[in-house]
Formats: structure tokens, C-alpha cells, sequence
């Protein structure tokens, strides 16, 4: 049973985006017609800073292939000093991730400002493609419990 | 009562004799043992770096390694401007990084770990301890001679490097020779260059150097110099009258090191260390001065 | 049971031209719990909300998702569409499939299936949803102004003019700040005390504003709408009550001190008014200098007083006050430059100056009475030296900024020397001329036409030879080293933030940047404001500027100021965090990471087992949370929640897009 | 012609001696205190300020063809008052090896009494001033240069005739040796 086998596969990637900057960009980069992959789905937070890392376990629990924590520039942040926590924070994920068996590339952390469509654009573009050539995650999936955890 | 490894680099030997000289009666009067570092060798000064780092770096490193071996632990004084410059930057090189203390220990052979802190004499003497046992053993003072601290670059520059208290405006030697009764002059040119090898290697472009720092202890009314450096009084004093001559200026400020003018108020005569083979005549403004200042309160 | 209406917008072809809409109200009808599907065409129209809310009663829904453009747009639309439901306006969620879906997508097919995904997490999360109400909090409409210069004159005058109270507190004897020294001003030469001490006098006089010299700000506590503030007026020994400021005290004094007003340039009396037009125009006796304070012997200015005002057991007062809004001008000082510059002397020659000391060397009612001369010697300079950006642009000595009005001021120094001095020669070491203003670069040119040098360079080194100050520098336009001998030299030194403000910042929770100057809450849109809310800043408090600058923002702030007090209460989002204190274990992780202070640890009664026992735990102002969530990402035990965006919600969120 | 600033060609030795002095050639922003400063400018043929010029211009050739790299008295000034402490030291320095390297010598006695210094320690282990002076004026054929003070130097037994030495001065010209040898990083 190979999903990736299957060529029209897309994978599902979860963007946790601040609602000041990289929302906003979203929202411009709709407004300016920009297109990219529909591979990602956004959920609006206050903040960068509001992504608990508990959600990105359970976004690649549930069955997501890749997360992306998107929030203002350092130094940019609406509530002044939020995206520096988030970035100290996701570093650590990271490397917690990468620990656990979880390709790096299926989580990243993305620094987009309201102004900046063209690299949401990009940015999701070039996710969903380095996403899609590592085919679907299983790690950490209620199913890979369920079969043993081990050696997929 | 106090005991440091002694560099005293390879001036003392020849002009820097009466500097040698005075240092040892000083140290001889108030108990500072200087031990010097066995088989030490030149620092490399300017020349060395000159032409390449590595060189620049070991040369002075192998005397830090030599006091090491010594395993006295003590901290290494050091009497002359750039050798404490040299000594210092490659103390610093040993400590920046394992693989540049490899480096440096390949290229003299021997292990050097830098635990020896390399100070300048200046240093040393403006600690408290060595203010006082000074200050216990003056016998007479030069109240009112005006003197003008020399510094020049080394000591003071690059300050994180020589660690002057002030690179600008450093004034230990000035707490020092105050000690005397003489009174430090406030002057502009205590840090500017003396032109080092220059006054050899291209003396047309670097006699003015030495002009300018003679007018200005003048101008701020100076009636001689002091340095804490053997190639600084040197350039300052061999070849004064010279430069008189090229660029105007019919007085003659005298040289000293300030260990003289501390053996001189403790009684050593002066012929002991020399005072009368200074090349700007030294001896008559501290005969004055001395009999003017009279014998220490 | 919840009842779900999902209304899919159309958005005329917008949406529909790419997305399958009536597909994805087909896929949410199939849902559990949503009861009501249907598209329209264009939901955010007057026929569209009238639609959706003849729905809501119709099939009795209490919550809402309108899968439409981006809330961004919207959300608020929306919200206020609910007030007159019977749904609580944040029972509602909103599905970008607009802007983040039709608009960016080609592919029909794959467009929809995502409209589907964002239709059922926007459900999801509307079954976690709570109602939420929005509160309000009382605001005492009464402004503080920290710092009485130019800047808190202008707020102060402003917002009590607008007819609210204002109070100004001051740690000098009097207002007028920096302004009230300097000469003229550039570009348009207008005396500065001219055009200061009318604005001083109408602060004084002003029925709305009270006016507390010589007093500092020491305690701050509460919020937007009512800050607690204690304001600590150091003794005066003067009953400012009763003095009329005749001034006779002031006469007979006989203890000399060196004028701080005047940069030390000449004395005043240990009774003092800082400076003639001082406001208020009343003395106070300065206790390190008066000798009956220090030593108990005199007494003259008790004796001479014709109302008995002098009162040498005056002591320290503390007032607490409650008011709605703070305007932080707290101003700067400059850098102190013999410290950080001995190539230039340290301070050792009495002919280096700094520009605020010409100001002072130049001013009619100054210790020269506007003649210039040479402090060392009271003659006229014949040659004079200018050096800028000493301490700005400097990282390695001073700070890395350009300090903004040294330019302007140096050339209107050199224009001042060139009309006051005739034959004299003036000489301008700059980097770069910086004339962003209006008139600004007219008058760098007239500077120039009066005949200014202007040098491209450094000064390295002043000494003195010949009894004169030789300034050497390179002229980078020739590439050639240069000296300039000088009679005096004036060094436009680097404005620094005032001394003592890192304890105010602190105080009010306010951000600076590294070089101590307080941090706007956005550079561009919010320049005024801070991010605390309630707390604006006007002036060079903020980063250097010059007097029209500090006078716009002062007047933008006040602006600021008086539009929260047009309101008698202030809405407060009600999305904010909230803690479980029975969850809390104290730890304090969020107090730390909390951008706003509004969080703080508390004491409270609780129960353990049988045991009443203390516990400490964390507790949210609501006045200062702002609902940025990063408290809810420390919290190790999941006890703070942020409103609006629980733990439940995203959670739902992100297993609804799994399915 | 005017220059052509198109022409970068020394870029990367610039870059490279740049990162080895550790200097952000970009942070300097041309205020010329560095020139103000030195001691020795009014001799030099290209400022010390126009130094750090014309490495950020990527041209090296007028750099080492200079006689400023050869006079640069390390004294320091410049770098210990320059705004973003750039260290024209060693760019002077290090500009200096490399235009040696490329056989190129601004100021021939400069780098002569260098040689003849390390001759010397290399020799000796330690430095000889006389024998130094010596050496170096019959090289340059300054045959008079201070030699008016020798007398005076002589009686006053300035200078000894014996020079000191290391116990072994084998050891040090080793050491030397093992130092040039490893060459410097880009000469």
C-alpha cells in the first residue's frame, strides 16, 4: 500500500498565519491575482506567537505532510515582541521533530509581512513542491500507532 | 615583597642600558623581585609583522612559553612599548582559539598556554601596592618641575590590546611621576606616534613626528619628557637636536624614563644609571629641580 | 445540540466563477449539527444580511459560518449584522474563500475540495465557539504630560484646550525645557524664547492645567482610562501659595552657584529662578547649595521675605491621582562628550563647546548678553571651528544615529558668528549635510553665501599650539590632510535620551530600543502611540528631531489623547486570555513572555483536598491584555486560554482539515 | 579617461584581505578621521581613507602600488578612533604582504630595515641596534645616516661590539623558518 505511488497525490499542508502580517499578505497576494498550488490551508491566529506546538503534533497526528508557522519579521511583530518568542520556540520544535523522525522540510517556520504577497506566493509554492517530492507523512499518525509505530 | 617575570627586550642591552639601569636600582629599593625570563628572545616589534603574521605571533608566544616552563606562574612585566604590545597580541592569539594556540605551538615547539597575564611596567607600578612601597622610599621630591607624560602608541593603542585606563588621555604615568613632587602637565600629545622605525627607514616623512610632540609639551609648558619606553626616548632624545635644527626651536627638552626620576628622589645616584649619557643634556634640570624640590617631607 | 447556518457567498463570479458553491453548501448540509446551508449571491449586501437573518430565526441557528472573502474584509460587517439576532456576534466564523482560495487558484476541481476543507474547519471551530461580550472600562478624562519642554507645552496646551484636565509634571523649577535656551531657530531665525514663553505662560495660566514643578512621576499602576499615578513634588521651601515671585529673596541671596540655565557660564543664587521668564515665576531654594539648609547658619531670603513664604522644613509631598490617558516628553539631554572624546580634549579646553552652550554664548539675555566670546578669556573668536556628528554616527564612541537638527543648527550657528562677528571666519567639518525641511536647504545655502567653509571630514584631533586650537581633519574632497587653527571650537554633539528615563519606561511598561529611546507602536502608522495603550509620546523622548517635528507629534498625541476622552468608556475586546486558576500551577512563564505587563501573579484562597491553603497564581488584567495568544503557548499546564482562540478551536481546526 | 568603476577586478583580494582584518568594508562611510589622524599621511600617496575606497571599489591595483601600505606606522590612531573601528592596520598590513608577495615594494627602505631587523633576530635570536644601523646604511648606501651619534653611543658603551644572543640561536631561525614556511593565507 503506497500512497505515493499514486500520482495525483497532493499533500495537505497546515499554515498557522498571524492575522497582522502574513494573513494580510495572503489576502494581497488573492487580491493581486497571484496563483499557487492549493495544497495549503490557512488558519488565522492573533499572533505567530499563539501556535502552541501542540497543534503541529496534532496537525501531523491528523494526517498533515507539512506545517508552516508564518508570522511578521522579527522586530515587525503588531504586538511587539510576540514573533521572537515564536521563533525560539519553533528552533526547538524543530530539532524535536527532526529527533522524532520527522523530516525537517515537513515544518518551517516563515517570516512574511503584509506587504510581501509575491513571497507567500512563493513560499507556498516552493513548500508544497519539496512537500510533494517527499511524498505523504506518516509519522506520529493515529495509524502508525495503531500498526506498531515502528519501521514503516 | 613582590615578584614578576621581567621581559626586558633587546634595548636594554644597548640605548635602553640607563632605562635598565634605573629600573633595577628602583626595584632593588622597594623589594620587587623581577625575575627574567629565561633565554627570552626578541618580540619581533614592527618588523616582524611587517612581513608575516605568523612569525609576528610566534616570536613573542615563545616567551610566554619560556616563562611557563619556569612554572613560577607570575605575571610577566614587561618595560618596553611594542614588546608589551607583541607580548599582548600574542597572549590574545593563544587565548582566541584551540586551533590558533596549535598553530603557534607547532611553529615554536613548545606548549604555550598563555596563563602568564602580560602587564606593562606602567601598569605595574600604578597598582596601589607598588604606589606605596614607591612613595615609602622617596627621599627627595622635584616640587615644581613640570614634566610631559609620554605615552606614545603602543601602550595606549589598540586599546583592547593594551588596555590603557584612558587611550586618549591615559594618566598612569602621570600618578606615578607625581609622586615625585614634579607636576604632570595636562598636553595633547601624550598617545601620538614617535615614527618608531620609521625615524630609520624613512626619516624625512617621520621627523616632523617628533617636532610636533616636542612643541606641544613646550607649548604646554614642559620642561622636559617622560617616557616608559626605551625606542620612544630614544627617537625622542637621539635625535632632538637634530630635528631642532631642521625645523626651528632653540630649546632642548630632556628625555627621561620615569624609573629615573623615581631612583633619582630615592637617592641613587644618577651616575648609576646613567643620567649623564643622555643625548639632550639630562643632568643639569634635575640637579635644579632637586635642589629646588630639597629632601622629602 | 448546536444549530449551524453556512451561508456560501458567491461573490457575484468572484468565488463562484472558480469554486463549485453550491457543491460545498451540499458537503456542509451533510454535516452533523449544521441544520442550514444554502449560497447567495452576494451575502454582505443589505438583501444578503436580511436573508441570513430571516434564516436565523427562522431555523432558530445560535451560530453562523459565511463562507465568503476574508474576514479581514468583513468579520466586523458581519459581527455587527448579529447584535440584532438572536445569536451573540462572536458565534461566528468566517471562510476565506476569496482572497486565500478563488482568487489564487486555477484548477476548478482542487479549488473546491479546498473550499470544502476551509468550509469544515471554519464549522468546526464555530462548534467550539462561546459567546463573548464586549466590556467596557470607565475613562477619567484627565491627561498626564511627563515633561514640560516644548513638546508637553504643546500636548498640554492642546488637549486643555480641547477642555480637558490636564497635569504637567516637571523635575526643573520650571517648564520650557530645551527650547526656552536656545537663541534663534532655524530656517526662519525666530527668537526662540519669543516663541516659547507665551506658550510657557499660557500653561500657567491655563484653568485646565495644573502645573507640578520640580516633581517626578514615581509609582504607575493600572491601565487605559485609569492609570493610578504618584507624582512626587520635591520641597521647595517656598509656599509657591503665597510668593508673588517679587523677587527680593533672590536680590539678597548670598550663596553663589554656577546657573545651570546658562550652562555654567555665569552664577545665580541658591534662591533661584532658573531663568527670568521661568514658569511658574516663583523661586525655590536648591538645598545642596543654600547654606541655612546645609549648614543652619543665614536665613537672609526668611528675612527679607515680605510674606513669610520661605519655609526651610518644607518637605517632600507625594500625590496619587487617577487619569485616563499619559503623554510621555520627557525630551533628551546630549551626550556626554568629554567622557567619550579626549581627542578632542576631554573637556580640558574652556574654547570647546557644545552648541547648547553657544546657545547660550549667543542669547541676548545670556551671561555675554549676546556677544560671543571665548569663555577661557571673554574675547571675540576670529576664527571659529564647527565639528558635527560628534557622538552620532559614531558606534564605536557614541551612538549610531544621526542626531537630525545638528546640521540645521550648526549652520544657523555659523550664520549667527558670520553676521555677529564681522571678519570672522568660520569653518564647518562635516560628513554630510543633512537638509530634510522645509526652508532647510535654502538656508544651508545662505549659510554658505555668508561665506561658511565647509570641510568634507572628521576632526581627528584638537591641541593647542601658539595659543591657538588647531583642529586637524582630512578634507575628503581633496584627499589631503587639513588643519584649521581655531579660537574656539562649538562640537554639535549627539542627542541622547534624558537622563533618568529607563526608570519612567520601566514604570509605565513601556518598550525602548537599545539606545534608550522609547519605542513607537509602529514606525510609520502608530507614531505616536506606544504599545500599551494609553500611553502616547511626543517630542525627542521618542528619537531626535527638531522643534517643528516635537511640535507636530506633541499635537498628534494630544489628538490621540482627545479622542479616547470623547468617549465616557472604552470598549475592550473581549479576546483576550483568561487564566484557570484551578489548572494554574504559578510558574510564571507567561508573566515573562506577556509584551503588555498584563499579567501578574496573584495570591488567592484555595482548596487542597480538605486544606484551605494560598496558592499563587497567574491573573490577567483585561485592561492591558491586547489577545496576542503567547501566553498560551507557555503555559505548561494549558491553564491560560486566549478568548475567540482557545486550545479547543485551533485544535478542532486543524482535525476538521484531516478528516 | 575618466575610470571606469565597471572594472572590479581586485574585488576578491580586497574581500579577502577584508575578512582576514575582520573589517565590514561597507561600514565605512568615507569621514576621513582615519587620514585626520595618522602621523603619517602628509608623506603618504594615497590616504588612508581612500584605501578602504578603493577596496570597497574592488581595486586593489592602486593599493599595491602604494607607498601609504609601505608607511603605515601601526600606530593605530586611525582604527582606535574611526567611527566603526575599522582596522586599516591590518588592511594596510596585510595589503603590504600581499603587494610584497606580488614583488611590488612602495618604499624599498622600509622594507629593507625589515628584512635586515628579522636577519637579524633570525641570527641572533635577539635584535643588535648598532650592527641593525649598521647593515642598514651600507645597504641603502646611507653610509651617513646617524652616524653622528655613534661616538657619543660608543663612549657611553651603547653599543657593544659582541651581539647578546639566545642560549641557541638555531632555535629561533627554526622558528622562523617553520613560520614562513606555512606561508601567509593568501601572499
Amino acid at each position: 500500500m503506497s500512497v505515493k505511488a499514486d500520482p495525483n497525490w497532493e499533500p495537505k499542508i497546515l499554515a498557522f498565519c498571524c492575522n497582522w502580517c502574513t494573513y494580510t499578505g495572503a489576502d494581497l497576494a488573492g487580491l493581486n491575482r497571484m496563483k499557487y498550488p492549493a495544497n495549503v490551508r490557512v488558519v488565522r491566529l492573533p499572533c505567530s506567537s499563539r501556535v502552541n506546538p501542540q497543534f503541529i503534533l496534532r496537525a501531523f497526528q491528523k494526517g498533515c505532510d507539512g506545517v508552516m508557522v508564518c508570522g511578521c519579521h522579527p522586530g515587525d511583530c503588531h504586538y511587539a515582541t510576540g514573533n521572537y518568542f515564536t521563533r525560539r520556540r519553533f528552533m526547538l520544535m524543530k530539532r524535536l521533530l527532526e529527533y522524532n523522525g520527522i523530516d525537517p522540510q515537513r515544518f518551517q517556520a516563515r517570516w512574511i509581512s503584509g506587504s510581501e504577497a509575491a513571497k507567500f506566493r512563493d513560499t507556498v509554492t516552493r513548500v508544497a513542491g519539496e512537500i510533494k517530492a517527499l511524498g505523504p507523512n506518516t509519522r506520529f499518525q493515529e495509524k502508525w500507532y495503531e500498526e506498531g509505530g515502528e519501521a514503516q | 615583597m613582590k615578584r614578576c617575570y621581567y621581559f626586558p627586550g633587546c634595548s636594554m642591552a644597548a640605548t635602553g642600558k640607563g632605562y635598565q639601569q634605573s629600573i633595577d636600582a628602583v626595584a632593588r629599593k622597594i623589594g620587587l623581585e623581577l625575575v627574567a625570563i629565561p633565554d627570552w628572545n626578541c618580540c619581533g616589534a614592527t618588523a616582524a609583522h611587517t612581513m608575516n603574521e605568523r612569525m609576528a605571533l610566534a616570536l613573542p608566544a615563545r616567551n610566554l612559553a619560556r616563562a611557563e616552563q619556569d612554572g613560577g606562574g607570575m605575571e610577566i612585566a614587561v618595560a618596553c612599548a611594542a614588546c608589551y604590545s607583541r607580548m599582548q597580541y600574542a597572549r590574545q592569539a593563544v587565548l582566541s582559539s584551540p586551533e590558533k594556540r596549535a598553530e603557534i605551538e607547532a611553529i615554536i615547539d613548545m606548549p604555550c598556554s598563555g596563563s602568564n597575564p602580560v602587564i606593562s611596567f606602567l601598569e605595574l607600578f600604578s597598582r596601589p601596592e607598588l604606589m606605596e612601597a614607591v612613595q615609602a622610599k622617596l627621599t627627595k621630591n622635584l616640587n615644581g618641575l613640570k614634566v610631559a607624560c609620554y605615552y606614545g602608541c603602543l601602550t595606549s593603542r589598540p586599546s583592547a590590546i593594551a588596555r590603557p585606563d584612558d587611550p586618549e588621555n591615559p594618566m598612569q604615568m602621570d600618578r606615578i611621576v607625581a609622586l615625585t613632587g614634579a607636576e604632570p602637565v595636562a598636553w595633547d600629545f601624550k598617545t601620538e606616534c614617535c615614527g618608531a622605525s620609521h625615524q630609520v627607514d624613512a626619516p624625512k616623512a617621520a621627523q616632523p613626528l617628533i617636532h610636533r610632540i616636542l612643541t606641544n609639551a613646550r607649548e604646554h609648558g614642559a620642561d622636559c619628557i617622560v617616557t616608559a619606553c626605551p625606542l620612544c626616548a630614544l627617537n625622542l632624545d637621539m635625535r632632538q637636536s637634530k630635528i631642532m635644527e631642521t625645523f626651528g626651536g632653540d630649546y632642548a627638552l630632556p628625555v627621561y624614563q620615569f624609573t629615573e626620576l623615581l631612583a633619582l628622589c630615592m637617592g641613587v645616584h644618577p651616575r648609576d644609571f646613567g643620567l649623564h649619557t643622555h643625548f639632550t643634556p639630562a643632568v643639569g634640570l634635575m640637579r635644579n629641580a632637586l635642589k629646588k624640590g630639597g629632601d622629602q617631607a | 445540540m448546536s444549530r449551524i447556518g453556512v451561508v456560501v457567498c458567491h461573490c457575484g463570479t468572484n468565488i463562484a466563477g472558480v469554486v463549485d458553491v453550491e457543491r460545498v453548501a451540499a458537503e456542509a448540509a451533510k454535516l452533523p449539527n449544521v441544520v442550514f446551508a444554502v449560497t447567495n449571491k452576494y451575502t454582505c449586501s443589505e438583501p444578503g444580511q436580511a436573508t441570513m437573518k430571516a434564516a436565523i430565526e427562522e431555523h432558530q441557528l445560535d451560530r453562523l459560518v459565511i463562507c465568503s472573502c476574508s474576514p479581514r474584509m468583513h468579520e466586523a460587517t458581519f459581527r455587527r449584522m448579529l447584535k440584532d439576532t438572536r445569536i451573540n456576534p462572536y458565534m461566528l466564523e468566517i471562510a476565506n474563500l476569496r482572497e486565500q482560495c478563488a482568487w489564487v487558484h486555477t484548477d476548478k476541481e482542487k479549488a473546491t475540495e479546498k473550499a470544502i476543507d476551509l468550509m469544515r474547519m471554519a464549522v468546526a471551530k464555530v462548534e467550539q465557539n462561546k459567546p463573548l461580550f464586549t466590556s467596557t472600562i470607565p475613562i477619567h478624562k484627565k491627561c498626564l504630560i511627563i515633561g514640560g519642554g516644548i513638546a508637553g507645552i504643546q500636548a498640554a496646551l492642546d488637549v486643555a484646550d480641547a477642555g480637558y484636565q490636564v497635569t504637567i509634571v516637571e523635575r526643573e523649577p520650571s517648564i520650557g525645557g530645551h527650547m526656552v535656551m536656545l537663541d534663534k531657530t532655524f530656517p526662519t531665525l525666530d527668537c526662540s524664547a519669543c516663541i516659547s514663553t507665551p506658550k510657557m505662560v499660557d500653561v500657567g495660566q491655563h484653568p485646565n492645567i495644573t502645573l507640578m514643578t520640580s516633581s517626578e512621576v514615581v509609582n504607575v499602576g493600572g491601565y487605559v482610562g485609569s492609570f493610578e499615578v504618584t507624582i512626587k513634588q520635591k520641597a521647595r521651601y517656598v509656599d509657591h501659595t503665597k510668593c508673588t515671585g517679587c523677587g527680593l529673596c533672590e536680590t539678597k541671596c548670598p550663596t553663589k552657584v554656577p546657573s545651570e540655565f546658562n550652562q555654567g557660564y555665569n552664577k545665580r543664587t541658591a534662591i533661584y529662578k532658573p531663568f527670568a521668564q521661568a514658569v511658574p515665576a516663583k523661586p525655590v531654594i536648591d538645598p545642596d547649595s543654600c547654606k541655612m539648609l546645609k549648614e543652619g547658619k543665614c536665613g537672609v531670603c526668611a528675612k527679607v521675605c515680605p510674606l513669610g513664604c520661605i519655609d526651610f522644613k518644607d518637605t517632600a509631598k507625594e500625590y496619587t491621582e487617577t487619569y485616563g490617558a499619559i503623554i510621555v516628553a520627557t525630551g533628551y539631554d546630549l551626550i556626554p562628550w568629554q567622557d567619550l572624546y579626549g581627542e578632542y580634549g576631554g573637556g580640558r579646553y574652556a574654547d570647546v563647546i557644545t552648541g547648547l552652550q553657544f546657545e547660550r554664548l549667543v542669547n541676548a539675555s545670556g551671561p555675554t548678553e549676546g556677544h560671543i566670546l571665548r569663555p577661557s578669556d571673554g574675547t571675540e573668536p576670529k576664527d571659529v571651528v564647527i565639528i558635527k556628528c560628534v557622538g552620532s554616527r559614531d558606534p564605536h564612541k557614541g551612538k549610531s544615529y544621526c542626531s537630525r537638527a545638528c546640521c540645521m543648527y550648526s549652520a544657523k550657528h555659523a550664520h549667527q558668528i558670520l553676521e555677529k562677528l564681522p571678519g570672522a571666519n568660520v569653518y564647518i567639518f562635516y560628513m554630510d549635510v543633512r537638509t530634510p525641511g522645509k526652508g532647510y536647504e535654502e538656508f544651508y545655502d545662505r549659510t554658505r553665501a555668508d561665506g561658511a567653509v565647509y570641510i568634507r571630514g572628521r576632526v581627528s584631533k584638537i591641541y593647542k599650539e601658539n595659543g591657538k586650537l588647531v583642529c586637524k581633519g582630512e578634507d575628503t574632497l581633496l584627499g589631503k590632510p587639513v588643519s584649521v587653527q581655531a579660537d574656539m571650537v562649538v562640537l554639535a554633539t549627539a542627542m541622547v535620551p534624558a537622563v533618568g528615563v529607563e526608570k519612567l519606561t520601566t514604570m509605565l511598561g513601556i518598550a525602548t530600543d537599545p539606545d534608550k529611546w522609547v519605542q513607537e507602536a509602529h514606525p510609520k502608522l502608530r507614531p505616536v502611540e506606544t504599545q500599551t495603550g494609553g500611553i502616547f509620546l511626543a517630542g525627542t523622548c521618542q528619537g531626535p528631531k527638531d522643534i517643528p517635528d516635537t511640535v507636530a507629534q506633541a499635537s498628534a498625541a494630544a489628538v490621540k489623547v482627545c479622542g479616547l476622552f470623547s468617549k465616557d468608556e472604552m470598549e475592550t475586546s473581549p479576546m483576550i486570555s483568561g487564566v484557570d486558576q484551578q489548572k494554574c500551577c504559578g510558574c510564571g512563564f507567561c508573566v515573562n513572555c506577556c509584551p503588555y505587563k498584563a499579567i501578574s501573579l496573584v495570591e488567592i484562597d484555595a482548596r487542597e483536598g480538605a486544606r484551605r491553603v494560598k496558592k499563587t497564581v497567574a491573573s490577567v488584567n483585561s485592561g492591558l491584555c491586547q489577545g496576542c495568544g503567547c501566553c498560551t503557548a507557555a503555559c505548561r499546564t494549558g491553564a491560560i486560554d486566549l478568548s475567540g482562540y482557545t486550545n479547543a478551536q485551533i485544535l478542532k481546526e486543524v482535525d476538521a482539515l484531516c478528516l | 579617461m575618466e575610470e571606469c568603476l565597471n572594472a572590479r577586478s581586485g574585488a576578491e583580494l580586497a574581500n579577502s584581505i577584508a575578512a582576514r582584518a575582520g573589517v565590514k568594508l561597507h561600514e565605512c562611510y568615507q569621514c576621513g578621521k582615519c587620514t585626520a589622524g595618522c602621523p603619517m599621511a602628509h608623506a603618504m600617496d594615497l590616504m588612508p581613507r581612500q584605501l578602504v575606497r578603493y577596496m570597497q571599489l574592488g581595486r586593489m591595483e592602486e593599493i599595491l602600488g602604494s607607498k601609504s601600505v609601505w608607511l603605515c606606522a601601526s600606530c593605530h590612531t586611525c582604527v582606535e578612533r574611526c567611527p566603526h573601528s575599522i582596522d586599516i592596520p591590518s588592511l594596510m598590513e596585510l595589503s603590504r604582504q600581499a603587494a610584497k608577495a606580488r614583488g611590488r615594494v612602495g618604499v624599498k627602505t622600509v622594507d629593507m630595515f625589515s628584512g635586515i631587523f628579522m636577519q637579524n633576530v633570525k641570527m641572533f635570536g635577539k635584535s643588535h641596534e648598532a650592527l641593525m644601523e649598521g647593515v642598514y646604511n651600507v645597504t641603502t648606501g646611507r653610509f651617513m645616516q646617524d652616524m653622528e651619534n655613534v661616538p657619543h653611543m660608543l663612549k657611553n658603551k651603547m653599543v657593544g661590539i659582541e651581539p647578546h644572543t639566545t642560549n641557541n640561536p638555531e632555535e629561533i631561525k627554526a622558528l622562523i623558518e617553520r613560520a614562513l614556511e606555512m606561508g601567509g593565507e593568501d601572499a
